[in-house]
């Protein structure tokens, strides 16, 4: 039995060799040329292939922010320049070269020629000009290209297809071979000198950087620049990006896009317009009826619809004092009735008339009493005279004479003694019931 | 008789008349004529009742007849 | 007579009068024209009396009528 | 008369005559007349009372009338 | 009369004629003057509601002819 | 009249009579001034409403398609 | 109108207006004459696109002549 801890595992194993890749100066960064092989474009994503020449073959990896700088679309087959590091996969075992950039191989003057150009327009501001607008409805435009090409036949189907009533102007130029950037240029400088056009188009089909390459040369940059009227550039295919499509007002991807992008469609445009129309008519109507409602609703207020409540609460009011007037008049009247009733009612004549009745009476007994004492009074009076009378009567000296007395007076003097006698005197005899005259005969004293 | 002398100085008189006879001393003569005089004073004061009751009658009669008459009155 | 005397000061004086007589020793003219005074006030007082009672009736009846007319009034 | 009496004084001076009356101590002549007096001041008090009633009927029936006719344009 | 009472100011002098009226002891005079004040107050409002009503059914009646005039017209 | 008064700003005077006359602290008098205001401008907005319509169907008519969409948003 | 306005402006005018009287808030008499307007250079705008003739292409010779670039080519 062997010890085990003779026997790596594949694990550790595979850890020691990727680190001899990764510690490997060399392997660290290495150029590398080969044709793609494997190929299949997977978007946005990280890209697997193989790059392999005659008798060799590699597995690569770009990852997707590497591969997102690349400025070509890269085809199965195609020969490529390639930088990056040498690593092992563990997971599979295999080792492969992570990719940092990629070109395609084998256009390496022309290329770098473009690059330069583009450095140097690109410090000068060209490309970051304000892009100038493009007419939405041309009348006139100038279309700068081969009049025998794929090109100028695409633009007029497409204009007279979609906006018959614009005029197209062919400029004819040559767009391949040395001559072609000086035609191309005076071209678009006469275009730009008749002046009376909207847009202009320059245009090209597709080919090799080499004979898309007038549209690269900084002449004709230029002029695209200094152009006053509107440039739409369409020059090779999508993927050929020309200095001149950089510096145009727009790109179209083809001559078809660059027509499209050059006039509208009429029919479009005139239902564009009536779609305003019936959009104003709309909007016009909408406002109308959206007044009429805000009219309506101020309308449907009850001060319009009811407008008695305007007064109807004060209605209430006066009623309700008048009512409350013609109630206590009532009362009032019946109070002062009422109290005078009260009062009238308690004024009665009886009690003077019991008064009266009372004095009466009084009056009756002291009548009465009046009369029985001034009788009383008589009478007593006349019980006194009538005694006197009978005392008097008894003390009467005619009672004595009547036991046989008598007197004599003279002259009515009583004679009391005989020396009042004279001779032949005459005396009168007084008797009880009489008298009687006699002479005086004789005197005799005792 | 300037003045008339009242019915009770009249029976004054006559009391005093009545007195001085009952006394007795008086002399026959003045006896006399005071009894005289009593007689007459006691017609007087008889005249003078009568005269007295004679006028009540007559004012009593006649506040009577009023007092018919008021009740006559109201007995209509 | 500047200022009339009312019934209550003439009943005053009849009652003095019957109270004076009563007592006894008014001398008798003076009884006697006391007496006529009194027959005298007392027909005063009775007609005083008579005149009151006649007066309140005409004013009760005449009240009454009033007070009858208003009601009558009323009830229309 | 430069002023006239308020029904109220009227009326107060009624409820003192009556309440004197009614106290029974008054001297016969000056009941009479304010007995004369307090018939007199009823009176016045009930014309006045019915001058007011007509017053204040006149002035409510006017306002009827008033009111009847709107009443009756509101029918319309 | 150089300014004109408001209405409510009128309605107000009538409630608080109104009000004093209830307090009940206004004298007969008074309370009578206050009641032709009252309901002359009270007329006069009458009258400006009627005058209102008319206005205001004069005004809505013109309007609801333009409506009608205006309706009429739309449905051509 | 030197300036003209836009619909909006008639509304919005129209909006505050009324808004004022809801409240219903408005004095009688105010009140119905106010409403006649407000009738008036009333007429004036559904004029000015009236005209713009006119306006507006007079256009679409002009244009015949126009018309048959116009009709069909109005029957909504 | 010295100088003409070009049919891009007329057009943005155009969409101007529409946008405006769709956003609603302007007053009703401004978008009347707005609406107005906009109706008038929608016609025009119309017309100018419907009436405009077709063209044919043409080609820039040497001497600055356009010539009908289809039958050149023919010739060719």
């Amino acid at each position: 039995m062997e010890n085990s801890e003779q026997y790596l595992t594949v694990t550790a194993l595979t850890k020691y060799i990727k680190r001899k890749f990764d510690v490997d100066p060399y392997l660290g960064r290495i150029y590398l040329t080969g044709e793609l092989s494997n190929f299949r474009l997977r978007a946005n994503a990280h890209q697997y292939f193989s790059l392999k020449d005659d008798h060799a073959k590699i597995s690569a990896i770009m990852f997707k922010g590497a591969f997102e700088k690349i400025k070509f679309t890269p085809e199965e087959g195609m020969k490529v320049l390639v930088t990056g590091r040498i690593s092992l996969y563990e997971a599979s075992g295999s080792y492969q070269i992570y990719v940092d950039s990629m070109q395609p191989d084998g256009i390496g003057a022309l290329y770098q020629a473009y690059e330069q150009l583009k450095k140097k327009l690109t410090a000068e501001g060209l490309f970051n000009l304000p892009k100038k607008q493009l007419p939405m409805f041309p009348k006139r435009i100038a279309v700068v290209t081969s009049p025998s090409g794929a090109v100028i036949r695409d633009i007029i189907t497409t204009v007279q297809r979609r906006f018959p009533i614009a005029q197209i102007v062919l400029f004819p130029a040559l767009v391949q071979g040395d001559r072609a950037a000086a035609d191309i240029v005076k071209q678009i400088e006469r275009a730009n000198e008749i002046g009376d056009f909207d847009t202009l188009i320059i245009g090209r089909g597709g080919g090799s950087i080499e004979d898309l390459w007038p549209f690269n040369e900084e002449a004709v940059a230029r002029a695209i620049v200094n152009s006053d009227l509107p440039v739409i550039s369409s020059v090779g295919h999508e993927t050929d990006t020309t200095i001149a499509d950089l510096v145009a007002d727009v790109r179209a991807a083809t001559p078809t896009a660059a027509a499209e992008l050059a006039v509208p469609v009429l029919n479009d445009e005139i239902l564009k317009i009536k779609q305003m129309q019936q959009r104003l008519f709309q909007a016009m109507n909408q406002e109308i009826k959206f007044d009429q409602q805000k009219l309506a609703k101020v309308k449907e207020s009850y001060i319009f619809t009811q407008p008695t409540r305007l007064y109807e609460r004060y209605v209430q009011s006066v009623d309700l004092a008048n009512n409350r007037l013609r109630q206590l008049s009532d009362s009032y009247q019946q109070s002062w009735l009422q109290q005078v009733q009260l009062i009238t009612n308690r004024l009665s004549g009886k009690q003077i008339s019991q008064s009266i009745v009372n004095q009466q009476q009084q009056l009756a007994n002291l009548n009465i009493r009046l009369n029985q004492a001034v009788q009383t009074n008589i009478n007593n009076q006349r019980q006194c005279v009538l005694k006197l009378i009978s005392e008097l009567d008894n003390l009467s000296p005619l009672k004595i004479m009547s036991r046989g007395y008598s007197y004599i007076t003279v002259d009515d003097q009583v004679v009391k003694s005989v020396s009042q006698l004279q001779k032949q005197q005459t005396i009168k005899m007084n008797f009880e019931d009489g008298s009687a005259v006699a002479e005086i005969k004789e005197i005799n004293g005792d | 008789m300037t003045e008339k002398v009242s019915f009770e100085e009249q029976l004054v008189k006559l009391q005093t008349i009545v007195s001085q006879l009952e006394q007795g001393d008086v002399p026959l003569e003045k006896a006399l004529s005071e009894f005289q005089n009593g007689i007459e004073l006691s017609k007087k004061l008889q005249d003078t009742l009568s005269n007295a009751e004679k006028t009540l009658t007559k004012l009593m009669d006649e506040d009577n007849q009023e007092v018919d008459f008021d009740t006559a009155t109201k007995e209509e």
